[in-house]
């Protein structure tokens, strides 16, 4: 019964889908923001990457809301899972195998991770994408190591001091008598690792900061007795 | 020609998939995840080459890293560790 | 001290493959980002230190891969044969590889090299044995087993970390 | 047009999903596949034939070669978006189940749906 | 088109020919752990292959490749390796023949556990 | 139709088995395989349709974290669907 | 620095990123810190006012102008509410100043403070997709803060929250791409100037999109089901954040775009329906409710219906009256809520049976329930009753006589159900001595709403000389469309 509602009110969504899809033209040029993106990006901000200057930049006022929607993911779970943590119980550890490489690729991938927000306005990937990478590279030594343990205290000094930074960052401009988030910095040569002014370092804070939540989340995960 | 060398690819990766359906074990399953990722990042750069922007080898290089910890975690799960 | 340089040195190498640039800018940014990975890290990065670096090392370490790439491509041809041929001509088993390595490590490099090379895989590590799932189980006397999978790696890899 | 094909049924599985199984992590399943549909067919909105990526990182690039650089930027924000939901919605299946020791919905039916 | 270039070519044909391989030999093979040796071990083998071949056919993209295909090389075996173990303790037991007795059954449950 | 649009209904089919894979598994672990699997191809199709962004994001976000998450959820409650 | 629209988004976060930092220092300060941001925001408002009512402000971000930056837009409409919200959003953190003690404290007035922002943020923003990104602020917030007791209940609820609410932001996320592939820009202002780039079908997706969408925050008919679960099982003052900020947060976002782009003789016939639906629906199920806070959810479901008509009407008259409602409802949920969750702490018991005899144990906080409850029926002294009389008098006016009697007749329900728990209120019945006292804070954040409520039916022309330009905003789309691309 409840499969064949289900069924009907998908037919008629997809209905409709299909409807709007079939006369919506695919890959032609459309005229609207993305062309003046593409065409002032270098000039106004000094990214290369245009989707970063989007992002962080044009639209820099969503990468704030979005770092917020991680950080109270984070808040939230660790106020979901609260007082469930500890607890001992018998489990299968890594062989040494897993152990070693885990210990010789950790650094590294913390270094990819690093790579990858330093260098968002050149490349593809940026401060959400880096983070993620350094929060599984210390997944790895979760995963290895059963009693490998993240200092707790330094992971809130990292998330909230990046967080101001990205604030601060804003009000900066603000101060300034421009606008909240506006480039106060020069903007150097595109395709520099110092350029686009306020862009490497708003995404240096938000990679640091996103590393941060999601490893924070992650042990709240793996450490929650079952 | 790059074109025809990822179609051989797509056609690789159609019996991965198959092994992935069909695959009794979980354990199975998991090798035709792991062997994906891993064509995919032949393919990956492959693409790159096609494309000929030198950018795009850095999402395959991320992609074989994260991929590696994926399937590893989901290892860790069968062997009762995690 | 000479754990932390290593930790460094190789850090920053690693992250000028990455940049493949040697801009000022880039230099700096890789070398304050691998002194600040590296200071946390470099505890369990290395055991050994800068002795990594040193003239006979470097020299085995390029026997080791000659050696490991002519394994490599015998075996995978050998596997290759094995699949297309309809019969399927496989006789698997699981036997036990004792090494006289110690360094974990060393058993690590080891027990890669072997699964990499097609036709053994290691399935688990006690102790100083090795359990290799080897898909033509030709011999089940313990030193035929060490003579047919990985002697020469062994002895490269003994030499290596004396 | 592959591409929306693609995207659609993404979508219209994952709410099939969502709408018919009795299995909160089935369910929490089927949301992240809606949001990889809807990611997917945003992206290929903002496709152009024969363009190449929103990033300057050659001179010979121009930017009548390229495709739409927004929904690529909203996407990204849809993402991480998405895993943040994710992220709660497991909390909040772990909770469930240490209450109820069960993550069949009909048995852990108290309050009226 | 260059010697080197040439040459690229010729190694990233071999590494998808490889690769194909390992994916037919998941396709063919009887038993989890003949799956893992040649599908993971071809597939690895043929996309080191494909990747370095790339980096010989664009000179200037070889540090990258390599940084590539160096990684593939270190995770691959650990990845299979881990699964291997995983199955063999969810009880997966190797097709074999009588004659070649299993090693590792006897003493399976000796690796270390730990208490968290 | 061109090779790359061949390409592309090979990952489109896949993704849609590996969607409906995931919806019928009665094992959750296989359905967190297969949500994995569905971010594999997508971050495929968005590299093909010239967004590295996204598919490094996509690669990151849904290939390993989100799979990671998942794993250790099942870990923490109930492996099979009733 | 002269007060700038964007401080209403900056300075809660900036706080919340800070709040960490501050818990290691004391707890104590956790606890102020809200505060004094709503303090101080409530101030900036009250300075603004005048101004945003004379002319929309117009605050662009980053610096680059709209429709290419996001461009907050701060014109009458959202002056009003604004203000209203953080106004409410003080109180409502006096009140659980003492009401929350239980762990962990930061994390709930980092929530609590960043519900309140996003829901500041959606009446605020000028752009599509920032008002995507401030929903899912709110939502999150909201899921966490509703499983925040860590009960069997209150997960079930968060969890059922969490399912319609990402239907709801994944049907929203499509109508933006709609919009966008067809129009290229995501501006509020600049889409409504180009909506009929949008081929007819298209369109029509698309408002059943938004509707459905923002539908479900703003708690219409069929998609409300999450709303009575999540009230009720959350903190009080969670509670009345949802009740009188985050529904109007979603109204507004809901009804703005549908006045700006598909005003239309028949969407509007179908707001009305909707709104009479949700009406009386809600005020039956409110009938049968046994749980006080449910009660209370269903009323504010039925409250939302009533707006809805009002709105859907479509005149000056009628408009400013749904946003008086809206200001109403806003003080006076919250004050209900206030009132009944001390009333639950006191009793220990859910139930509207269990109340009996408070009204004598516990005379204030009753007082308080009652003062409520009289005002939401819409009696006179109390601002509930020019709000009530100034909608049916538009509805008169429209020329609706059924509408009018319906609406009379959820009133009458209405009526019913909040007298009958006032009149359990102040049965005398034996109780046991109860040691348990209503803290001071929470008795002067009841005070103060109270005496808003009380004043402004004493006076009503405080608030109606803000209404009609605030309602002028909302209605005039061409206003908007020259003022948010300057």
């Amino acid at each position: 019964m409840r499969k064949a509602i289900a069924i009907l009110l998908l037919a008629i969504v997809g209905y409709y889908f299909i409807n709007v899809f079939i006369h919506m033209p695919f890959g032609e040029k459309r005229e609207g923001v993305g062309k003046y993106y593409l065409e002032n990006t270098v000039k106004e901000t000094g990214a290369a990457n245009v989707v970063t200057a989007i992002v962080v930049s044009y639209r820099g006022f969503d990468t704030l809301g979005e770092v917020t929607v991680l950080f109270l993911a984070a808040t939230g779970l660790g106020a979901i899972l609260f007082g469930k943590r500890g607890e001992k119980r018998r489990l299968q550890g890594a062989s040494v195998i897993v152990k070693t490489t885990s210990m010789m690729l950790y650094p590294m991938v913390v270094l990819l991770g690093a790579y990858v927000f330093v260098h968002g306005h050149l490349t593809p990937g940026g401060g959400f994408q880096g983070g993620a990478i350094i929060a599984t590279g210390v997944l790895l030594m979760f995963m290895s190591y059963r009693h490998f343990n993240v200092s707790h205290n330094a992971l809130t000094w990292i998330e909230s001091l990046a967080g101001l930074t990205f604030a601060t960052v804003g009000l900066i401009g603000l101060a300034l008598g421009t606008t909240f988030l506006q480039n106060f910095l020069p903007l150097g040569t595109p395709n520099d690792l110092v350029s686009a002014g306020i862009i490497p370092i708003i995404y240096i804070a938000v990679g640091f900061k996103v590393g941060a939540e999601l490893t924070g989340v992650l042990d709240n995960m793996l450490k929650t007795i079952r | 020609m790059i074109l025809y060398i990822l179609i051989v690819l797509g056609l690789a990766t159609f019996f991965v998939v198959h092994r992935g359906l069909k695959g009794p074990t979980p354990s199975d399953r998991i090798v035709a995840l792991d062997n994906i990722t891993t064509i995919t990042t032949a393919g990956l750069v492959l693409l790159g080459l096609y494309f000929d922007r030198y950018i795009y080898i850095d999402v395959a290089l991320i992609y074989g890293v994260l991929s590696f910890i994926g399937v590893l975690t989901l290892a860790r799960y069968l062997e009762g560790g995690l | 001290m000479s754990r932390f340089l290593f930790t460094f040195i190789v850090l920053f190498l690693i992250w000028l493959g990455f940049t493949t640039s040697l801009a000022t800018a880039e230099l700096i940014t890789g070398a304050v980002l691998s002194l600040i990975i590296a200071s946390f890290s470099y505890k369990t990065f290395t055991v050994e230190g800068l002795g990594f670096f040193s003239p006979r090392r470097v020299v085995l370490i390029i026997k080791y891969l000659f050696v490991f790439m002519i394994a490599l491509i015998k075996a995978n041809i050998d596997v290759a044969k094995r699949v297309i041929s309809p019969k399927l001509p496989i006789n698997p088993g699981i036997v036990e590889y004792k090494t006289q390595l110690t360094n974990p490590t060393a058993v690590t490099i080891l027990a890669n090299s072997i699964t990499l090379t097609p036709g053994t895989l290691t399935v688990d590590v006690i102790d100083n044995s090795l359990f290799i799932h080897w898909i033509d189980v030709t011999t089940k006397d313990p030193e035929g087993i060490v003579r047919e999978i990985g002697e020469d790696f062994e002895k490269i890899l003994k030499e290596f970390f004396k | 047009m592959l591409y929306y094909i693609g995207a659609i049924s993404l979508i219209l599985i994952g709410m099939y999903a969502v709408l018919t199984k009795k299995n909160l992590l089935k369910i929490v399943v089927g949301l992240s596949i809606v949001d990889s549909g809807v990611n997917l067919l945003f992206i290929s909105v903002g496709y152009v034939k024969d363009a190449t990526a929103p990033i300057f990182s050659m001179p010979s690039l121009t930017a009548d070669k390229m495709v739409d650089p927004v929904p690529q930027a909203l996407v990204l924000t849809a993402i991480v978006i998405g895993l943040a939901t994710t992220a709660v919605a497991l909390g909040l299946v772990i909770r469930l189940y240490d209450h109820h020791k069960t993550l069949n919905i009909n048995k852990i039916r108290q309050l009226k749906w | 088109m260059g010697v080197v270039e040439i040459i690229g070519w010729v190694i990233i044909v071999i590494g998808v020919a490889f690769l194909f391989l390992g994916a037919l030999g998941l396709f063919r093979m009887p038993d989890v752990y003949s799956r893992m040796q040649t599908a993971t071990k071809s597939v690895t083998f043929g996309t080191m292959g494909t990747i370095f071949g790339v980096g010989l056919v664009h000179p200037e993209w070889f540090w990258k490749t390599l940084i590539i295909a160096v990684f593939i090389a270190i995770s691959n075996p650990i990845s299979s390796h881990a699964l291997a173990r995983g199955s063999y303790k969810m009880g997966i037991r190797p097709f074999t023949k009588e004659e070649n007795m299993d090693d590792l059954e006897p003493v399976v449950d000796k690796s270390e556990d730990e208490e968290e | 139709m061109s090779w790359l649009a061949v390409l592309v209904l090979v990952l489109v089919v896949v993704q849609i088995i590996a969607a409906l894979f995931s919806v019928w598994q009665k094992d959750l672990l296989l359905a967190a395989l297969g949500t994995s699997a569905i971010s594999v191809v997508l971050s495929v199709l968005f590299y093909l349709l010239q967004a590295p962004d996204v598919a490094l994001t996509e690669a990151a976000i849904g290939v390993a974290l989100s799979t990671i998450i998942f794993v250790i959820a099942i870990k923490k409650t109930d492996r099979y669907e009733e | 620095m002269e007060f700038s629209p964007v401080l209403y988004i900056a300075i809660p976060l900036f706080a919340a990123f800070l709040i960490p930092l501050l818990g290691k220092v004391s707890k104590t300060l956790v606890k102020l810190t809200p505060g004094i941001v709503f303090l101080y925001l409530s101030y900036g408002s009250i300075l603004l006012f005048p101004k945003a009512m004379e002319k929309p402000i117009v605050q662009v971000v980053a610096g680059f102008k709209p429709p290419f930056g996001i461009s907050l837009y701060y014109g009458a409409t959202a002056a009003f509410l604004i203000t209203m919200v953080t106004i409410v959003g003080f109180v409502i953190w006096l009140y659980s100043y003492k009401f929350i003690i239980r762990e962990p404290i930061e994390k709930y007035y980092m929530l609590f403070m960043m519900l309140i922002t996003g829901s500041t943020g959606i009446l605020l923003t000028g752009d599509m997709f920032n008002m995507f990104v401030f929903l899912e602020i709110t939502s999150i917030a909201a899921y966490s803060l509703t499983a925040f007791l860590r009960d069997k209940d209150g997960a079930e609820a968060a969890f059922k929250y969490l399912l319609i609410g990402s239907f709801s932001s994944t049907f929203y996320l499509l109508s933006v791409m709609i919009i966008y592939s067809y129009t290229g820009t995501l501006n509020f202002a600049d889409i409504a100037g180009k909506i009929d780039l949008i081929p007819p079908m298209a369109k029509g997706f698309v408002l059943v999109l938004v509707l459905v969408g923002m539908g479900i925050e703003a708690e219409m008919f069929p998609l409300n089901g999450w709303a009575p679960d999540a009230y009720s099982q959350a903190p009080s003052p969670v509670g009345a954040v949802f009740g009188g900020i985050v529904v109007k947060a979603g109204l507004y976002a809901m009804i703005r775009i549908v006045f700006l782009f598909f005003k239309t003789p028949e969407v509007m016939q179908f707001l009305i329906f909707m709104g009479i639906l949700t009406l009386l629906i809600a005020e039956m199920a409110a009938m049968r409710q046994h749980q006080i806070k449910r009660m209370l959810a269903f009323s504010s479901i039925g409250q939302m219906g009533l707006v809805i008509i009002a709105l859907g009407i479509g005149t000056m008259g009628s408009t400013s009256a749904a946003l008086f409602q809206m200001f109403n409802h806003a003080l006076i949920k919250s004050l209900l809520f206030f009132a009944a969750g001390y009333l639950v702490f006191h009793s220990g018991s859910k139930q509207i049976e269990d109340l009996e005899g408070l009204g004598y144990d516990k005379p204030v906080t009753s007082f308080f329930f009652a003062v409520g409850a009289l005002a939401i029926i819409g009696l006179p002294p109390f601002s509930g009753f020019w709000s009530k009389l100034l909608i049916l008098v538009s509805v008169a006016k429209a020329g609706d006589i059924a509408i009018l009697l319906l609406i009379l007749t959820g009133s009458v329900i209405e009526a019913i159900y909040y007298l009958r728990a006032v009149v359990k209120l102040y049965t005398r019945k034996e109780v046991p001595d109860n040691v348990r006292r209503t803290p001071i804070s929470g008795l002067v954040a009841m005070g103060i709403l109270a005496a808003i409520i009380l004043y402004v039916g004493l006076y009503p022309g405080v608030i109606e000389k803000w209404l009609a330009p605030a309602a002028n905003n909302l209605l005039n789309a061409a206003d908007y469309i020259k003022a948010g691309l300057f």
